[in-house]
């Protein structure tokens, strides 16, 4: 499987998941700078988190309109595979690739911690590995992870089940306390309506080895191999 | 818009005000007439007034770091560099230093910090480092004072806010509160960087006509030495050029950090150094100084934000986000073209000369003309007079029979756990990432923390201790357990001591009462240092930390930095499973002086610091470090401030999951305050299974470390027969919103 | 040249977090007689343009590209010469 | 009841790094002729006191302990009833 990780300037994230896919997960992976447009073929894209542009104006604002969104954008519409982590999944929300927005967190403050997500949703190449109701621990390390969008967009995310993950507590139950940046209905993550397009704002790729505490986040890459591999498609649309 | 013309800048007539306005005495001014043989101009004055400053020259503090041990068999580099550098094997080198941030971070909290921990990551990756992990050691005056909480906020979403933005995950630190620091609030800042043993870099400028090259964000009127405010010559138009605070801009910083490691991969790199304290001109001048050679500088060629800067302003503007580089002759081109790819700027300002003299030209005159060693190494040095202060005696008296013991001591422990110094500090980390470049093994929560070195089996472990009051009741003694806490806790992970860096804080050095406190820390610290064998590698220097004639604490705070062979063997500080035994290594004492319960219950601040035995010491961290080798361990945790109680305390609450109770039984024959919340040195709590209990036995016996078994894990309740039966998720709540329910 | 002034506010209806913070204090500080604190982005640029006529469609698209999120915010700005 | 609009600028010579990326960006979009942006803050809210006098100096007040950072930024407020 090829892998492509988009270089921002202010990525923090990409060493990471380069790192988690070639190093633990023995994939091929490289580097997209972000004044480069986009070649070549790709099985997966993924914009890293960090913070691009430094989060200045709003976070993503900038990044979105980086040379290689362009090729982005048009490799998404084709259905390509595309993952956003963080600052990446704001990148998409600016982008229009994925509805909604993230706003400052409720507190006010950054907030670095491990969380549990709940998935909610299994048929997509993201969490084709995973079952409903199932719990990932991940770290969270974000200060406007707050995710919003107006009730109508909120309506149809819930019917067309794009929201993939959730906050929830350790008994995998959504709460107040359990949303760590006062998310609408404690969203973590969600997809596009063609369900090739995703942005979370955990960190899966900083949870892959169990020295780094959890192994969770490998469900989300493996899923992506799974759903890349002979057949795998074919399993996740269905 | 309005120019001072440079001819009638450097020709203001420089009299004893301006002179005494650059912080310059009149025998120093009488030594700048001897060097140059003729009166300076304005822009030179201002050269040899930052130069000269504490800051720069460490005048008053150079003949005693002398003292400090910073040689061993693993120092690849120690002081003198912008970082330490110690060997960590494998062919790879951790480069650290920690650099205080005080002034600016009490006049704007914000900017302030997020400003310190900028130029402790730059002179981190100048060195060819890339920084893999900061702490930060903080000191705050007591909530009672109305500017407290706005302060640690603003200190701690500055340090977040730039550290988290250029990616370099903060794992650890130190957070005190207490009145001494009201008006003189703490900010030290530290950076461990990883490098490849054979490419790291220098500050040196070497190769005459080799150019000095400017990258990085443009110059203004930043910071510009305060002292020139009140000057003649800056009346006129005096609010335009009103020196301005610092603002930080971590994603410049992010950008430069990515460009510099770039431009190293390749060979046109000669010398690098960061644009600190006095910006362009102590950074070249030092580059010139390590390289025995002179430098020019064209400053209009420097980059500018401002309309109308004089030579004067160019030259001392601290400008964040610039670093000086000298390139080889012919490869300028390159180097513009790596730093294009960042959209920063990279501009030829001058270049290295044979004369080893500092040369500074405005379109093509001379402005400033000084011999490079009259600002480096033939700078004053002082050494201040000493005075044990008159009320030291007072001060260190105790009677321990004028304390009444608390009847409740369950009410007691409560207490304590609410107190700011005692309670978690998960408000301030939670607001670092401290999971970015995935090596984060032990997040703050821990003794120390731990990365792991990718591909390698290592990690390194990270603390950063100190305490004031135990400096300000016995300077040498508190020096001497600052270093000896340090290693403690890396001990407690299962970390052996690489190397440490420091920062010291203290009052003017004019008044010989601090100098007595400073020259007492810095010997404890060195035979802090000599005893458990860890070499001093790179450090600061913080004078003048005072107000109204009252200086704070001696504050000297020690980073440590230690490696372990193997990282998954680590050790964290909670209890782990219910039935374990609950061991106490080293001994009780009864003394409680410097102690927290002594501040918080009784409102004394009095006695000796806790008294140490360093061979006792080097037993007790040997046998916990031999212990978690062999694995035998569950949990190591040491007893510092509030005692036995708080640390056990912490045992229990301290985890991730449910709180674990704990059953305690103490045989000591002694007072009980002094038992549970004295602060006795070389005590590390460790629990283990029991069937292992006869290992242990024997790794203590052979180090010579005392060994108790006080208890057992299990239960919900917090007991110590026949003292405390306490619900431990009571004390857990307490703990866990100490701090935070203080900055609602 | 001109100088372009551009207001950025929450849309009716999202939440504000920091204008509700900046509320609390102020109520804390004495200030009760505060209400409805909503707290937006100001923006000031110079502008240069040749043709005059589409100066204000120009800003117009500055705002809705880039300096305002149409999901979130409103905006608004003036234009002095 | 007064509607109270306040600006927050970063002070002049201040380095405004927030300013300085969001003009690049535009630049990188084609409107060139944008230079000197500045980035501050906006908010609005309504007031309501008693003694209308001193309405001016509460404001005033306000700003300098809350709305603005008098070391980085200045500010400027107007008033509509
Ligand atoms: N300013 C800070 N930044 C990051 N972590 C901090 C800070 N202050 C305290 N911590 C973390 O909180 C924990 C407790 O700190 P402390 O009470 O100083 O521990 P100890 O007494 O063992 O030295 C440590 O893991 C430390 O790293
Ligand atoms: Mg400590």
């Amino acid at each position: 499987m090829h892998w492509g990780v988009i270089v921002f300037p202010g990525s923090c994230d990409e060493q990471d998941v380069h790192y988690c896919l070639s190093d633990v997960l023995g994939q091929k992976v490289k580097y997209l700078w972000h004044k480069d447009r986009l070649e070549g073929n790709w099985d997966c894209l993924v914009l890293p988190g960090g913070f691009s542009y430094g989060d200045y104006l709003r976070p993503g604002a900038m990044g979105r309109f980086s040379p290689i969104m362009q090729g982005v954008v048009e490799y998404a519409r084709k259905g390509g595979l595309v993952l956003g982590i963080c600052n990446g999944f704001q990148i998409l929300c600016e982008a229009g690739l994925l509805p909604g927005t993230l706003v400052r967190n409720a507190s006010l403050r950054f907030a670095c911690r491990q969380v549990f997500l709940r998935i909610e949703e299994s048929n997509t190449p993201f969490t084709c590995l995973g079952k409903k109701g199932m719990l990932l621990r991940l770290p969270i390390k974000h200060g406007d992870g707050c995710y919003y969008a107006d009730p109508l967009t909120l309506e149809r995310l819930r019917k067309e089940k794009q929201i993939l993950l959730r906050y929830v507590d350790s008994k995998g139950k959504t709460s107040p306390s359990a949303n760590p940046n006062g998310s609408l209905d404690n969203i973590a993550g969600v997809c596009n309506e063609a369900r090739n397009v995703f942005g979370l704002m955990p960190h899966p790729e900083d949870a892959v080895e169990s020295v780094l505490g959890s192994e969770d986040g490998l469900k989300i890459f493996s899923s992506l191999m799974n759903a890349c591999s002979k057949g795998g498609r074919k399993a996740w649309r269905e | 818009m309005a120019r001072v013309s440079t001819a009638d800048f450097s020709h203001s007539p420089i009299t004893p005000d301006v002179v005494a306005s650059h912080g310059l005495t009149v025998e120093e001014y009488q030594k700048i007439e001897n060097i140059l043989g003729r009166d300076p101009n304005l822009t030179e004055l201002g050269i040899f007034s930052v130069m000269w400053s504490e800051h720069c020259s460490y005048k008053s503090s150079k003949a005693y770091l002398k003292l400090l041990p910073t040689e061993g068999p693993g120092v690849l580099q120690g002081p003198g560099e912008n970082a330490g550098v110690v060997d960590v094997g494998d062919g790879l080198a951790a480069v650290f230093k920690m650099e205080s941030h005080n002034h600016p971070s009490f006049i704007e909290p914000y900017q302030g910090a997020a400003t310190g921990v900028g130029g402790i990551l730059r002179d981190v990756f100048t060195m060819g480092a890339r920084p893999i992990a900061s702490l930060n050691s903080l000191r705050f005056g007591s909530f009672e004072d109305a500017r407290t909480a706005y302060l640690v906020k603003g200190v701690v979403g500055g340090i977040g806010g730039y550290g988290n933005c250029v990616g370099v995950p903060t794992v650890g630190g130190e957070v005190y509160f207490d009145e001494t620091y009201n008006a003189n609030i703490l900010v030290n800042a530290f950076t461990l960087g990883l490098a490849k043993k054979g490419s790291l870099f220098k500050g040196r400028a070497k190769g005459v006509g080799n150019s000095l090259m400017y990258v990085g964000a443009k110059t203004g009127r930043d910071g510009i030495h305060g002292a020139t405010m009140a000057s003649e010559a800056f009346s006129e138009e005096a609010e335009k050029r009103r020196p301005t605070v610092q603002v930080g801009d971590p994603f410049t910083e992010k950008l430069l950090l990515e460009a510099c490691l770039k431009l190293m991969e390749k060979d046109f790199l000669v010398g690098i150094q960061d644009m600190g304290a006095a910006g362009l001109t102590s950074s070249s001048t030092e580059m010139a100084e390590r390289g025995r050679t002179g430098v020019e500088l064209e400053l209009s060629n420097v980059p500018l934000r401002e309309q109308g800067m004089t030579p004067y302003e160019i030259l001392l503007s601290e400008s964040q986000e610039r670093m000086l580089l000298v390139v080889k002759r012919g490869c300028e081109d390159k180097v513009k073209s790596i730093f294009s790819r960042w959209d920063l700027d990279a501009v030829v300002v001058g270049r290295v000369t044979r004369d080893r003299l500092f040369r500074a030209l405005f379109h093509g005159t001379e402005v400033a003309r000084i011999p490079i060693l009259a600002l480096t190494s033939e700078a004053p040095v002082y050494s201040r007079s000493t005075e044990r202060p008159k009320d030291q005696d007072e001060v260190q008296r105790l009677d321990l029979k004028n304390i009444a013991e608390p009847k409740d001591l369950g009410t007691a422990l409560k207490t304590l756990l609410d107190s700011p110094n005692l309670g978690s500090k998960e408000w301030v980390y939670r607001q670092y990432d401290h999971f970015v470049r995935n090596n984060t093994v032990l997040a703050p929560g821990s003794d120390a923390a731990v990365i792991r070195i990718k591909e390698t089996k290592k990690g390194l472990a990270l603390t950063v201790d100190g305490n004031g009051r135990y400096c300000y009741l016995d300077p040498y003694v508190g020096g001497l357990l600052a270093v000896a806490e340090a290693a403690r806790n890396l001990a407690c992970v299962g970390a052996k001591p690489l190397g440490l860096s420091d920062c010291l804080n203290f009052g003017s050095p004019e008044r010989p009462e601090v100098m007595w406190q400073f020259s007492g820390v810095i010997q404890g610290m060195r035979d802090g240092c000599i005893a458990l064998g860890v070499p001093v590698v790179s450090g600061n220097v913080s004078f003048y930390n005072e107000t109204s004639g009252v200086p704070i604490y001696p504050t000297p705070t020690v980073a440590m930095v230690g490696i372990l062979a193997k990282v998954e063997r680590h050790v964290t500080p909670w209890f782990k499973s219910e039935g374990d035994n609950v061991v106490l290594l080293g001994s009780t004492r009864e003394e409680l002086g410097g102690s927290e319960y002594l501040k918080v219950f009784h409102g004394l601040v009095r006695g000796t610091p806790p008294w140490i035995d360093l061979k006792l010491e080097r037993a007790v961290q040997r046998c916990c470090l031999k212990a978690i080798e062999k694995g035998i361990l569950r949990s190591a945790h040491d007893v510092s401030e509030g005692g036995l109680a708080v640390a056990l305390t912490e045992c229990c609450v301290a985890g991730p999951g449910r709180p674990l109770g704990v059953r305690i039984e103490l045989r000591e024959m002694m007072r009980t305050d002094a038992l549970l919340f004295g602060e006795s040195q070389s005590r590390i709590i460790v629990s283990i299974e029991g069937k292992k209990l006869n290992r242990l036995r024997e790794i203590a016996e052979k180090e010579g470390a005392p060994m108790h078994v006080i208890g057992e894990v299990g239960g919900t309740r917090f007991v110590v027969q026949p003292m405390i039966r306490l619900p431990v998720e009571e004390l857990k709540t307490i703990w866990c919103n100490a701090l935070e329910k203080r900055l609602q | 040249m001109m100088r372009v002034k551009v207001f950025v506010t929450p849309k009716e209806g999202v939440l504000d977090p920091q204008g509700h913070a900046i509320e609390r204090s102020l109520h804390s500080l004495g200030y009760d007689g505060v209400t409805e604190v909503r707290m937006g982005k100001y923006l000031e640029f110079n502008f240069n343009m040749s043709s005059q006529g589409e100066v204000e469609s120009r800003i117009r698209e500055m705002c809705e590209k880039l300096l305002a999120n149409p999901v979130i915010e409103d905006y608004r700005f003036e234009i002095q010469d």
